[in-house]
């Protein structure tokens, strides 16, 4: 009896040592997973998944409070790539999540607008351009769609539209198999 | 820096020393139980090889280890249990394994009879393809029953066989590999016991760590 | 403790998170000793107990341990509790311990012990860790049972063969021959039988959780997309 | 087999010594069906009633239309001007009045609308006055601006505007190869071309051979076009410059211009890869003709030959103008009854077209009438079986069943691991692929989700970009604000102990005034009345501007200055045009 | 015009195609191993073609079910033969007297299991018929072993009818013993006479051994062999995996024979018992659970080889075909990964 | 030599840790959907068993063994490779940032690998009568049956991504049966070393 306590004290000791040293020789400093969380959201940045912006949902995710499934401008898809990330199971949006809209971007109806310089305060990507008391305008090819811009306007002179399919977007579609019947 | 490993290591300790006792006490508890449940299961093997009521003697206390053997094809010390009535020998039992297998080692368990004959064979270990080999094993076929005893009889060596090779042992038909072994292995034991009859038997009760003598 | 806790704690652990089906932890001791329902739920009992207790009493000195000694003393109290059962079962149960061998001391290793107290007895109280312990110790169970009838069945054509080893030689008239004179399908004892037959159970899970889901939702998903 | 057929062939052909006979690996021999539509010389198609000329023919940006409707053109009239960067000019194929500039179906995959200017021709076909130049005095970049004004491109199918493969690189190129391949089923353009305009097009070799400052000029026509290679071997003699036409062996696809090259000179192009680096460069033969053309009479790419055939009852070559109406030229030539659909290019890799309405373009060298019998549809398709005939045909030597497996699976990343982008789309695998898989289809799918999904990556990094600088922008000036703020109170403090109560509250109000108005509007606005709420909301403006400075303006690029600048010029112009009273366009 | 109403239509390049269907590739496979088969009806009695049948039955039965649980057309996928051909395969490789559950339960697991579960055609991982011969030969070892002797070489010949019965109801003839019927076989009597600790050439006088390897078997292995060639010559498959595997087995063959002819058989037998011939032309070459790169086939194959040969000589199991084919598909994907050949214009070095 | 080449094959192939003695098998599930990860944490686990083989060896042997405390043999054998983990995991760290962060989340995973706690066991039960070299080549030769097996595995699950599979099957039930399979296969090894 003795012995046992003598010889596994001598190896927790040793090993309570080891450990202690090493909770402080390596501290983990930063998370390297929000960086590739962040990379795979969308940067829409559009708060939809309740947190101010894509980083801080980022972080949130790797802390493990928030699911993999609350960003709609990111899709299935990036619900997918997460998932492949964190290794863990696909889920579908939950029920509270708005659905996935199609990719849009926001429209100022230049007459209508008094430049009030709101919605570029609004903007979270600074894609509105124009100077007080002068008409506004959306960079189109910056605007990420986030409708963030379309509240504040007093005028309500902004609207999403949905980019619409030309030749210069058009993509190749999935072939469809005549062989699978396709169930309703 | 350093407090704080000693912190550490002080609390692996405080559990490790709780623990440590546990065990301690749980060892010494069991201790007794333990051992007797082994010495019931190994009780139970050996009388299904040599019924109880043939022996008075207490049998785990009477054995005699025994060093390596061709003719029991081990390659380490075994243990044989004598069992004796009245003080007279009544049986033996010995460790034996058959090495050719059809997939590897075979161990077997024997009890012999004073009188040469067997008291019957068993199988404690073996690797032989399930459904096919394994029906040397009792809880698979009572095929090993067929030892019952048999003996070693002068000049008919050749009985010690399959009857596909001419011998008197039944076997399952696409499987003479493993009862050829086994059959070998006990022949070869029964050999043993003839050659060293006298002095597996010899030792008083006494003293269980005794080598035999060659 | 509300029933209703209790019975969303029973509900995760047998069903909804069940160690063997979803989470796919503890997967060794219940694919190597399903060959037949006595080793499995003798095994699977085994662990309950080693997870309750440990659940029980990892909760309330959780906050005792240092954070770099967590997991080491975690597990170090798991393995005496082990210890002690594994000594417990070679005294009592000796047939049976000879049998389970080498996985009685590895219920230490089995991961769902030491993920159930990570996920939840280093959060939650005692008795609630007790009963979270113990629920996933059951759905354990209940994996291995079902396993160890499928592939008893499948292989020997029995169920129950060995009781005896549990409750002495009398009960060896409780064994059932489900099917006489069966050829045995060997592969079911086998360690591939147990893969596949764990496959196989999954998929029976996926495909009533489906079920389920779709009529919640009362519409047909179609099975899957393209050929 | 093929080698010592090619060997035997070349040996005929070639005069001089030959180049080294290599072979590419796979391809494929499909059924030529040629011998239809050589029958006669190439025919001058007669004027349409309508041309259809879209402002998109070529590689590269879309040309800015410079006439709107209503206006009179010439033939050979600029009408589109090329955009900055790569892109090419288009203009009127006869005389006549431009009624439409808008969208219009057009020869793409996609069946989309496309901006067009449809053209009535006045019958004259009136050239507009041009003049050559001669290229030998004139400076590459000159003759370059000239085809590029002339707008000519690839008619080999690629239609990537000829000037910018002509310019000189870091490295020399060696050998100009030219291609008279024609390795498609049914199309016979350039065989026409080559026997009948032979001289033009080796006219147009010394051109480009001049422009690129070339050694050599080797030209590759496969060897099932006899009268094809005699008809340019004369020509080639008569010239100065080192050409030797190379007849080369017949099998799909090796009019491909890493296929020709590999067979001419041994050369392998890697995908992502300019054959200039690795000192070749390789035309059409009908690019050739066109350079010529442009170069030394100064005409503009206003038609091209076009092979008619398939499904109809005079299948031939026709010279179209660039505009007509597909259904003009298969009516031409006899569209038999149970036509159902039109094919652009050959049966491997042409493209159907979404309706016989829309025109001929620049990369229509073959139009196939199509008949359910003469191309019967595939069989539905079965899984892959991994057969590796595919992979036995790909001249790019790629594992096409592994890129059907991820494209399939949408495992793009894979895909391209397996050299997804090397496909050059040739068809040869799904020819040959028992299982009818449509892998082409597959692939072209996963090129473009790859694409799609990159522009969506660089897109989503500058948005985080912007959105970082944006966030580290604000916390400046809140950090700014705090600190100008703490100055004022500090100049506040000191002025309670100089000054009276009055002047230390009208400083501690000032900095109220220069704050930036975040919060919401303010002012409620009447209700009911939109005039009124806009005035308010104007009069909130106004209020607010006095203390806001436009926060992004500073550093907005050239093109976002000139986007901006083009709407505030529109807008004065809807505003002069609708007056003062913006409300009303509601 | 042909659907064109949706910018998806089925018709696009390339408009033509040259192939033959997959229906027919496998029909020219099954095809291959008729001579095979009629060599075997020839030695070893009809009785195969009683399990070929069965097999046949049952393979479309699961194949037909199996689609239809997973919502899929069942015509084309019927008609694509490839569960014939599996089942063909399967029947080849078991005793042809087995019991008529034998190969109807190895036949079902073998669709269901090793091939739909999976997805079907096109998608298995692991060849089918050799999970089937797997599945049965280490469930069912006895029935599995129960060869039928060669032209009546064991003392009886039974008939048609007879082997009708035997196998439907395991009732042989009046005085008849199994023994009589059935032999092991060569491969197997090889290895337990070695066990036995004879020498080769005393081994090889047994009248059930031929020219080059079993009595009749070798013929067999021989027909399928033909067939073999017939699908090298029609380019169904190539030549990288047989001549891989036949050339490992002959040269490791040859090498221990050299070295130790008492105790190892020459390379021939080898090549002419079990089930070597048919594993080398028909089953490693099953295109979806084989490497598609020639690189990756030789390595494929060669590694089957070596399987085989140790299988055969230190294993137990008496022919190694089915689970050096099974050990090696597990390797195929990293196999098929590591030997991408290198695409047009990235090579090394260039002409 | 030859024992060295027949317990190194035995635990390779014909003992497969986790195809044949059905040890290790969450992390054979868990961490083999991707090739990369399988192979990082193939050869981590490999580490750590093969010290632990050695480690708890010397344990057993010279401080258990002669004072008849078998019945600590879990307990220490459990510390020791706790300790162990933590190590590897400082030492990659130290050694190998980006390696650390391809397997950072699963190194504290290999203490609960039955497998790790499973060779030391065996070896302890003393069957096999193993030297301190011998256990330690025996503890190298399950290290690479583990790994070998993840690698394989891995490789089959990435490609068995893009077929077809019955949707209820899609996921852990199709690992399950492939790993059925493989272990089916991998019996044909039996009997290759007696
Ligand atoms: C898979 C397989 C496993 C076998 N296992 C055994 C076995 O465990 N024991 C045995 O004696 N024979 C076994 N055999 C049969 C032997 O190979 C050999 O055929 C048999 O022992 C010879 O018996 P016979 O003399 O009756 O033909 C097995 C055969 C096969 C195919
Ligand atoms: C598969 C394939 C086949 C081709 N066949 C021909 C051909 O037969 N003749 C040809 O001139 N161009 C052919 N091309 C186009 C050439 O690759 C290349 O684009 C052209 O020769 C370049 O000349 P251009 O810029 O003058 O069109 C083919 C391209 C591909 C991908
Ligand atoms: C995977 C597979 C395993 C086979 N196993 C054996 C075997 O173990 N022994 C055998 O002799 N024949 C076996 N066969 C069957 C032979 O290939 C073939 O049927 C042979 O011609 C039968 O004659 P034989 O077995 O007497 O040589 C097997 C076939 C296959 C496809
Ligand atoms: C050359 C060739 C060999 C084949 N060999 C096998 C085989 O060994 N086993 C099998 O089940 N199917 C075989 N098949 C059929 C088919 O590939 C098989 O059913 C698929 O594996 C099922 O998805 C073969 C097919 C071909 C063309
Ligand atoms: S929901 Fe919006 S803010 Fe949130 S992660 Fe997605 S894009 Fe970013
Ligand atoms: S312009 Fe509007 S919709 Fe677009 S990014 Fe800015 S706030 Fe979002
Ligand atoms: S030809 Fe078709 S079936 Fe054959 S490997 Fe290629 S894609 Fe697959
Ligand atoms: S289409 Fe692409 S993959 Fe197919 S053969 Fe041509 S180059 Fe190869
Ligand atoms: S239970 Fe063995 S590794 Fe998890």
């Amino acid at each position: 009896m003795l012995s046992a306590l003598l010889i596994m004290s001598g190896i927790a000791v040793l090993l309570g040592a080891v450990l202690g040293y090493a909770a402080i020789r390596f501290r983990v400093e930063g998370n390297p997973l929000v960086e590739k969380i962040d990379a795979i959201l969308p940067q829409t940045q559009c708060g939809q998944c309740n947190y101010p912006g894509c980083k801080p949902y980022a972080t949130a995710i790797a802390a493990g409070e928030a699911d993999i499934n609350r960003c709609p401008p990111g899709g299935e898809e990036g619900i997918q790539k997460l998932a492949d990330l964190l290794g863990v199971e696909f889920k579908p949006f939950g029920g509270d999540t708005n659905a996935p809209k199609p990719k849009s971007v926001a429209f100022i109806d230049e007459n209508t607008c008094i430049g009030c310089t709101l919605c570029i305060q609004a903007c979270p990507v600074d894609a509105i351009a124009g100077a007080a008391k002068q008409m506004h305008t959306i960079i189109s090819r910056e605007c990420t769609g986030c409708e963030l811009c379309v509240a504040p306007c007093p005028v309500d002179c902004i609207s999403m539209q949905v980019i619409e399919e030309k030749i210069s977007n058009w993509k190749w579609k999935y072939p469809v198999f005549a062989l699978t019947p396709v169930k309703q | 820096m350093v407090k704080a490993a000693f912190h550490t290591a002080i609390n692996v300790l405080f559990f490790t020393v709780i623990g440590t006792t546990l065990l301690g006490v749980t060892y010494l508890q069991t201790k007794a139980p333990i051992e007797r449940s082994e010495q019931e299961a190994k009780l139970k093997l050996i009388s299904q090889l040599v019924p109880r009521q043939d022996f008075d003697n207490d049998i785990l206390a009477d054995g005699l280890s025994l060093t390596p053997d061709p003719l029991l094809g081990s390659s380490a010390a075994s243990t044989s249990y004598r069992a004796r009535k009245n003080g007279q020998p009544v049986a033996v039992v010995l460790e034996a394994i058959a090495p050719d297998g059809y997939s590897g080692r075979i161990s077997l368990i024997i009890a012999i009879k004073a009188d040469g004959t067997l008291g019957g064979v068993r199988v404690i270990e073996h690797k032989e393809t399930p459904g096919l080999g394994d029906y040397i094993d009792i809880a698979k076929s009572d095929w090993i029953t067929g030892f019952n005893d048999k003996a070693l009889l002068p000049g008919k060596d050749d009985d010690w066989h399959v009857r596909k090779d001419g011998g008197q042992f039944d076997y399952m038909a696409g499987a003479t590999i493993t009862p050829r072994a086994v059959i070998k292995a006990t022949h070869k034991v029964l050999q043993y016991f003839a050659l060293h009859k006298d002095t597996l038997f010899a030792a008083a009760a006494t003293e269980p760590k005794q080598e035999a003598k060659k | 403790m509300t029933y209703q806790e209790v019975k969303d704690i029973f509900y995760n652990g047998l069903w909804k998170q069940n160690t063997g089906l979803v989470q796919l932890l503890g997967l060794c001791p219940i694919l190597a000793v399903s060959s037949s329902v006595v080793n499995a739920v003798s095994l699977g009992l085994a662990t309950a107990l080693v997870m309750t207790i440990a659940s029980a009493t990892i909760s309330p000195i959780r906050s005792a341990v240092p954070n770099e000694a967590r997991i080491p003393v975690f597990i170090l109290i798991i393995a005496v509790l082990v210890t002690v059962i594994q000594y417990a079962m070679n005294a009592y149960v000796h047939a049976l311990y000879l049998v389970l061998g080498i996985f009685i001391p590895l219920i230490t290793t089995n991961c769902i012990v030491l993920a159930r107290i990570e996920a939840f007895a280093s959060k939650q109280p005692p008795f609630q860790s007790a009963i979270d312990g113990l629920a996933m110790g059951l759905g354990l169970t209940a994996v291995l049972a079902v396993l160890g009838g499928m592939r008893e069945v499948f292989g020997h054509g029995t169920l129950l063969s060995g009781i005896d080893m549990v409750f002495g030689a009398s009960a060896k008239a409780w064994v059932v021959t489900i099917v006489p004179d069966y050829h045995g399908f060997l592969l079911a004892i086998l360690p591939p039988g147990a893969f596949i037959t764990l496959g196989l159970l999954i998929a029976g899970k996926n495909y009533m959780s489906m079920r389920a889901a779709a009529n919640e939702k009362k519409r047909i998903i179609p099975i899957a997309s393209a050929a | 087999m093929e080698v010592s057929r090619f060997r035997a062939d070349t040996r005929e052909a070639v005069t001089d010594n030959m180049t080294t006979p290599y072979k590419f690996h796979g391809g494929v021999h499909p059924p030529a069906n040629k011998a239809q539509s050589t029958r006669t010389a190439i025919a001058q198609m007669p004027l349409p009633a309508k041309l259809v000329i879209p402002f998109h023919q070529h590689v590269g940006n879309t040309a800015k239309p410079l006439v709107v409707a209503g206006d009179h053109v010439l033939k050979g009239q600029l009408i589109g001007l090329p955009e900055d960067g790569i892109s090419s000019a288009i203009h009127a194929s006869t005389s006549g009045t431009i009624t439409e500039i808008g969208m219009q179906v057009v020869a793409h995959a996609s069946g989309l609308p496309d901006l067009c200017a449809t053209l009535v021709p006045d019958g004259k076909d009136e050239w507009i006055q041009r003049e050559g130049i001669n290229f030998r005095t004139s400076l590459n970049a000159d003759v370059r601006q000239v085809l590029r004004l002339a707008g000519v491109v690839g008619l080999g199918g690629g239609v990537f505007p000829s000037d910018m493969k002509l310019r000189v690189g870091k490295h020399k190129v060696k050998t100009l190869v030219i291609n008279g391949a024609e390795c498609e089923p049914y199309i016979t353009c350039d065989d026409m071309l080559m026997r009948e305009r032979a001289g033009e097009i080796v006219k147009g070799a010394e051109i480009m051979r001049w422009a690129l400052e070339a050694d050599r000029i080797l030209i590759g026509i496969e060897d099932n076009k006899p009268e094809a290679i005699a008809s340019m071997q004369l020509a080639a003699a008569a010239s100065n410059d080192d050409i030797r036409v190379v007849a080369v062996p017949t099998i799909y696809p090796g009019g491909g211009a890493k296929q020709l090259i590999r067979v001419l000179t041994g050369i392998e192009v890697a995908a992502g890869v300019r054959s200039t680096d690795k000192g070749v460069q390789c035309f059409n033969v009908a690019t050739a003709q066109s350079i010529y053309r442009a170069v030394a009479f100064g005409e503009p790419l206003v038609s091209r030959i076009v092979t008619v055939t398939g499904n109809v009852q005079r299948a031939q070559n026709l010279e179209v103008l660039i505009g007509t109406p597909v259904s003009d030229v298969v009516a031409y030539a006899g569209a038999l009854p149970d036509t159902d659909s039109y094919i652009m290019g050959g049966p491997m890799m042409g493209l159907p077209l979404p309706n016989a309405g829309v025109s001929i373009v620049k990369a229509a060298n073959c139009i196939i009438a199509a008949s359910p019998k003469l191309f019967p549809p595939a069989p539905p398709a079965m899984p892959c079986i991994r057969c590796t005939r595919c992979a036995e045909v790909c001249p790019a030597e790629l594992q096409p069943q592994d890129l059907y497996w991820f494209a399939k699976s949408k495992e793009f990343g894979k895909a391209q691991e397996y050299n997804l982008f090397d496909c050059i789309e040739c068809g040869a695998c799904s020819y040959v692929c028992p299982s009818s898989i449509p892998l082409v289809q597959y692939y072209r799918f996963a090129k473009s989700e790859i694409w799609a999904r990159e522009a969506d990556k660089t897109s989503s990094d500058a948005a985080r970009e912007r959105f970082e600088f944006r966030e580290s922008r604000i916390e400046r000036e809140k950090q700014e604000k705090a600190e100008k703020l703490a100055a004022k109170e500090k100049a506040a403090a000191e002025a309670k102990l100089q000054a009276a109560k009055l002047a230390a509250e009208q400083a501690a109000a000032s900095p109220d005034a220069t704050m930036p108005a975040i919060s919401t509007p303010a002012v409620a606005p009447p209700a009911n009345d939109a005039q009124a709420k806009i005035q308010a909301a104007i009069e909130h403006a106004k209020l607010q501007a006095a203390a806001v400075k436009p926060k992004n303006t500073e550093q907005l690029t050239p093109q976002q200055l000139a986007e901006i600048a083009d709407i505030e010029l529109r807008r004065a112009r809807i505003q002069e045009l609708a007056g003062t009273d913006v409300e009303t366009k509601e | 015009m042909r659907k064109h109403s949706h910018p998806i239509s089925a018709f696009f390049s390339p408009f033509i195609s040259k192939s033959d269907s997959v229906s027919a590739i496998m029909l020219k496979v099954i095809l291959a191993l008729i001579p095979g088969i009629a060599l075997y009806v020839w030695y070893f009695g009809p009785a195969i073609l009683v399990s070929i049948t069965l097999a046949s039955i049952t393979a479309l039965a699961t194949e037909a079910a199996m689609l239809k649980l997973r919502n899929r057309p069942i015509a084309p996928f019927l008609k694509d033969n490839s569960a014939l051909l599996t089942a063909w395969l399967l029947a080849l490789s078991i005793p042809p007297l087995a019991p008529w559950w034998l190969i109807v339960v190895g036949t079902a697991f073998c669709i269901a299991v090793a091939k739909h579960l999976y997805g079907g055609l096109g998608n298995n991982p692991f060849n089918p018929a050799m999970i089937g011969y797997a599945v049965l030969i280490v469930s069912f070892p006895v029935q599995m072993t129960q060869w039928i002797s060669p032209q009546g070489m064991g003392g009886f010949e039974l008939s048609f009818m007879q082997q009708l019965q035997y196998i439907f109801s395991g009732i042989l003839p009046d005085g008849i013993k199994l023994d009589a019927i059935t032999m092991a076989t060569p491969l197997d009597t090889l290895k337990t006479q070695l066990h036995l600790a004879h020498p080769v050439s005393e081994i090889l006088t047994q009248p059930i051994f031929g020219q080059l390897a079993g009595h009749g078997s070798e013929m067999v292995a021989g027909g399928f062999m033909i067939g073999g060639l017939y699908l090298l010559a029609t380019r169904i498959i190539s030549w990288h995996l047989p001549v891989a595997y036949l050339g490992t087995l002959f040269a490791i063959a040859g090498i221990f024979h050299l070295v130790d002819p008492a105790h190892y058989v020459e390379p021939l037998f080898h090549w002419f018992s079990g089930a070597a011939m048919l594993g080398a032309f028909f089953i490693l070459t099953d295109p979806i659970s084989s490497p598609t790169t020639h690189k990756g086939k030789l390595i494929f194959a060669a590694g089957a080889g070596l399987i085989t040969y140790l299988i055969r000589v230190y294993g137990a199991f008496p022919d190694g075909m089915a689970f050096s084919t099974l050990l090696m598909n597990i390797c195929v994907p990293l196999i098929d990964a590591y030997t991408q050949p290198k695409v047009f214009g990235k090579k090394e070095k260039q002409a | 030599m030859s024992e060295y080449l027949m317990i190194l094959l035995g635990a390779v192939l014909v003992n497969n840790i986790v195809l044949v003695k059905i040890l290790g098998l969450c992390p054979f599930m868990g961490v083999s959907k991707k090739l990369e990860t399988a192979i990082g944490m193939g050869a981590a686990t490999a580490f750590v068993l093969t010290l632990a083989s050695g480690a708890s060896y010397l344990i057993d042997h010279y401080l258990l063994a002669p004072n008849g405390l078998g019945y600590l043999a879990t307990l220490s054998f459990i510390v020791v490779i706790a300790g162990i983990v933590q190590f590897t995991e400082m030492y990659i760290k130290k050694t190998s940032p980006t390696l650390y962060q391809v397997l950072g989340i699963y190194l504290p995973l290999i203490t609960t690998n039955c497998a790790v706690l499973g060779v030391p066991l065996l070896i302890a039960q003393n069957q096999l009568q193993y030297t301190l070299l011998k256990s330690l080549w025996f503890g190298f030769g399950n290290a690479v049956g583990f790994t070998l097996i993840m690698v394989l595995f891995a490789g089959i699950r990435e490609r068995m991504e893009g077929a077809d599979i019955p949707a209820v099957f899609k996921g852990s039930a199709i690992a399950m049966v492939t790993a059925g399979l493989m272990s089916l296969a991998f019996m044909g090894f039996s009997g290759l070393v007696k």
